[in-house]
């Protein structure tokens, strides 16, 4: 197992005590903890360079611009973007996928087209394209999970033709951590012509990414996941389909002209970036690729693949605990929802969080895959590149807690 | 006895899995259905009403300890009493937990006898988050109870 | 005067030297600079606090919830609503004023209906409604300028009927300085049963508001032109009118239940705030409306008006120097767009930017106003709390040096 | 010199105070259109061709003295020229403003002698934001020779 935990001491959060003990933060999917290197830039940036981009001809002016547009291309390399313009800084995922939802949906799709989900998708894929179903009268066709907790691709025959317009599609459950199939529907939307869209929330951070070989059309993901600030994401896009979509918000910056009753709008991807712009936030943004690429992508890859088999392997020691994902690490990351005896969720968060454990409790935004599930909530234990497995044997510990304060033995 | 012995006490362990009137009315009734949008607990309540008493009652939905025990010590505490003492209860409830100001009208001399087995919701007040996991079957109460005398 | 001088020590940023020479920054109407209070509240968030918001059961996702309410409590209670519920955290007004017009409009307006803006008004409440009217056939129509820079109100009798449904005004002028006719306006729609929307993003951090005194149903707003961080704003409605509005964004956090083919959506306001929210710059918005009211903005506004004051004279004596607003400081803020001879704007820019002096130049995102106007461009002088008359008096020089470099004398 | 008199030179305010060739053209032409919209910067182009020679052309739009002066300047520079050799002109000028990479094809003894007035625009090249400007002219006169040659 690659060895990470040099990388503790740059986040500072992890030295906090909770009720007494040394915080075990295993809420990575939910969002991460901040290294001092982002929690310096965005520092800095206030302290130095403030000023608003794209509009001023002094100094500050153009400083501010360059570290904003110096970290797009930064984001946009980390993903294997061929040119930083395919990157469109936005509030996060949910607001990616809101403007692929409105920009293009609510000029390409009608009565009788059809988006293609599937029923592990995270709120964030599914609402806003039921928000769209609503003003254009398409429809929404859903892939489902087999029992392996992987999407169910045996349906995609029978559902696939030419009036699936869109394909989107987690990379990542955040529930399950089961891997999305991108690979099989980029296929698939190939051969009906329809565009795909990736909710790359939970991949970008963890799995190495490079979206000039995914096929996708669009990928959308968070900062605050992966090391950066919250109020901040990324949608990229392929260019052409940049290029064509229409913007969902309107403002300053996103024009090249306006009259009174009509504009033009401003190149790719400025178009998209009404208004003034999470700059501070894009300054941090970089500074997290910068430090998920000194640690290297694939070794992030490795160490959570190691912290999940380990943690795989410790749950299975516990009574009655019901882990709800696939067992492969290769197929999975490390996002691990499991339901222990008749203890609730809920229950088992407070008990954990008495000893210092920050689990999630709840739905984590996926209804349709809880009410597929069959579970009103799991609890989750999620890892990142500050996790080791003494995280996990805490975990354990205060599991086997929980079943003595429930009365199990 | 540890905050989390104090949380999770033994009658409430009880009433979790032993949950008291749980299903649904068939004679008339009011429905009224609470939710906790944050950890997705849901508790749906029918309620029948003759004559300004409360005659029957049946639970059903899901969540965690807390608010199903809530639920379920709460269906003991209030089924054949009339409307304006349950009006009270809730209210003495809802002190108890900090949720309304007031004196806590629980007489720690005399444990139970007051509010019975619901006292026993007092280690809740020490998990802030928790507490609207205990108040959800008391704010569907509410609404049932509004709903009866619209 | 009101002296405020002691609050530059304040302000990092401020420190800086621009090409040799101490920063004189004068472009606050585009983004503020932030005092250590603020850059301290996200700094410290970050280390001690960074946790997902409403999700958690454990500590400190209770503390972040307390922590990201709280700070909208603050904000609610420094424009006078009534409830904490009745602010909705946004991007910034650009976002805001979009939710408006997709959340109300796509929903409410239609062929034949009509939005009233003014010539005055910022892209940020021109767009979007162009955007709508596109959706919606709904039609624009515009009150123009006078000539002392003021919305004209001389027409709004003949536009003025039953159709107009949305009247959308700036509550002061980024180019001009001019308040706008918030009160006027709020008459007249009621007359028609119009609601009134504000572009509040240069009214809010430089005018004591009272929302439960404006009359209007929507007030926008930035934080990063009130002292807060980039990234965040908020939207303040009528109760009524959040509660009958559709979210626009849809995802995480906004639902209280999502099935394959519908949801019900939360509660306001949490229904319009899909996903992450931006928690730590919600929390430095905090800390900026904490400080702003610990200064006392009645005495923000005074201090602006003598600024303003002190600097019309002083730049109405100098040669071929043109301001375009209103001369009365009852009647404007303090941002004053000029032109010099036949000084390109951009120009005046960089000359002043020799001398360290920060001003904007260009169209200022008010297109509109800049054709009515008849000028291509405008050089921009704004003051806010840690400007002084010497600010002033450096601008002074530096425009008079600027004659002297296209040899005018 | 300070980098302000070197930006503003002379011959740039001149050229920017009594533009060359303004107006449009009548004859059959190219016309192309390039915008700055960070600064607003307007620039328009008739462009007059026979027989792959440039043989008239016209500048409307507005914008600052350097986006003027350098298109004033280009249209005294490439009027009466073959389009190859206006290409090389404007190769030449964006190495000279190092938009494109190469070695600077000024000599420094013999000012003028490359790209005559044009010369006078390298001390915007210390003004970085300000080399868009300059830029202007030459990338809306790329469009149009493109269009030419189409
Ligand atoms: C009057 C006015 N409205 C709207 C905006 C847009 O604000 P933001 O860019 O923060 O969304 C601005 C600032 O640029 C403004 O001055
Ligand atoms: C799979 C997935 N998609 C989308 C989101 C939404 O991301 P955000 O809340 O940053 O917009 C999340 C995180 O909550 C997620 O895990």
């Amino acid at each position: 197992m690659i060895d990470l935990s040099h990388l503790r001491g740059d986040f500072p959060l992890l030295e906090r005590e909770i009720n007494g003990y040394p915080l075990t933060y295993l809420d990575s999917a939910s969002t991460t903890q901040k290294p001092v290197q982002v929690i310096d830039a965005v520092d800095t940036y206030y302290r130095t360079i403030n000023a608003n981009v794209h509009r001023g001809a002094y100094t500050l002016a153009a400083e501010a611009t360059d570290a904003y547009e110096s970290s797009r291309a930064k984001v946009a390399d980390f993903i294997g973007a061929s040119h930083a313009n395919e990157v469109v800084f936005t509030r996060g995922t949910t607001t990616a996928i809101n403007f692929i939802a409105y920009g293009w949906g609510l000029n390409n799709l009608g009565e009788g087209d059809k988006v293609l989900l599937t029923v592990m998708e995270h709120h964030a894929n599914v609402v806003p394209w039921q928000i769209i179903s609503r003003y254009t009268g398409c429809s929404l066709e859903y892939l489902s999970i087999d029992d392996g907790f992987e999407v169910d691709l045996t349906t995609l025959d029978d559902i696939l033709d030419e009036r699936v317009k869109v394909i989107a599609v987690s990379g990542m459950s955040n529930v399950t951590g089961a891997l999305g199939p991108v690979t099989a529907l980029v296929e698939a939307a190939k051969a009906v012509g329809a565009i795909v869209v990736v909710d790359a929330a939970q991949l970008v951070p963890h799995v190495p990414t490079d979206v000039s070989q995914l096929g996708a059309d669009f990928v959308a993901f968070s900062a605050h996941k992966m090391l950066g600030p919250t109020g901040i994401g990324a949608l990229w896009g392929k260019p052409d389909l940049l290029e064509r979509m229409e913007p969902t918000e309107g403002g300053g910056e996103m024009i090249s002209d306006v009259q009174l009753y009509e504009s033009r709008w401003a190149p790719v991807p400025h178009k998209f970036e009404a208004g003034t712009p999470p700059i501070a936030q894009a300054v941090g943004f970089g500074a997290a690729v910068d430090y998920l690429s000194k640690v290297g992508m694939a070794d992030v890859r490795d160490h959570e693949q190691a912290i999940t088999r380990y943690a795989l392997d410790r749950l299975a020691d516990i009574p009655d605990l019901t882990v709800y994902g696939p067992p492969d690490v290769e197929r999975r990351g490390g996002a691990v929802s499991f339901q222990l005896a008749d203890i609730h969720a809920h229950d088992i968060a407070t008990i954990l969080d008495q000893y210092g454990i920050a689990v999630r409790a709840g739905h984590h935004c996926a209804k349709p895959l809880m009410r597929h599930l069959d579970v009103p909530a799991t609890a989750r234990a999620s890892f990142y590149v500050y996790n080791t497995t003494e995280d996990v044997d805490t975990l354990y510990d205060g599991l086997i807690e929980a079943r003595t304060v429930f009365g199990l033995t | 006895m540890t905050s989390l012995d104090e949380l999770y006490r033994e009658v409430i362990l009880d009433h979790y899995r032993n949950p008291r009137r749980r299903g649904s009315l068939s004679g008339p009734h009011v429905h009224a259905e609470g939710q906790n949008p944050s950890c997705g607990d849901e508790f749906f309540l029918d309620l029948a009403v003759e004559d300004g008493v409360i005659t029957d009652l049946a639970i059903s939905g899901q969540g965690c300890s807390i608010s199903q025990a809530s639920g379920s010590m709460m269906a003991d505490n209030i089924v054949g009493k009339r409307i304006s003492d349950v009006r009270e209860i809730t209210r003495k409830f809802k002190i108890m937990m900090s949720i309304e100001d007031g004196d806590n009208p629980v007489d720690p001399e005399r444990p139970g006898s007051v509010l019975g087995d619901l006292e026993s919701l007092q280690g809740v007040r020490k998990f802030p988050v928790r507490i609207k996991c205990a108040d959800l079957a008391w704010t569907t109460l509410e609404d049932a109870l509004d709903q009866t005398t619209e």
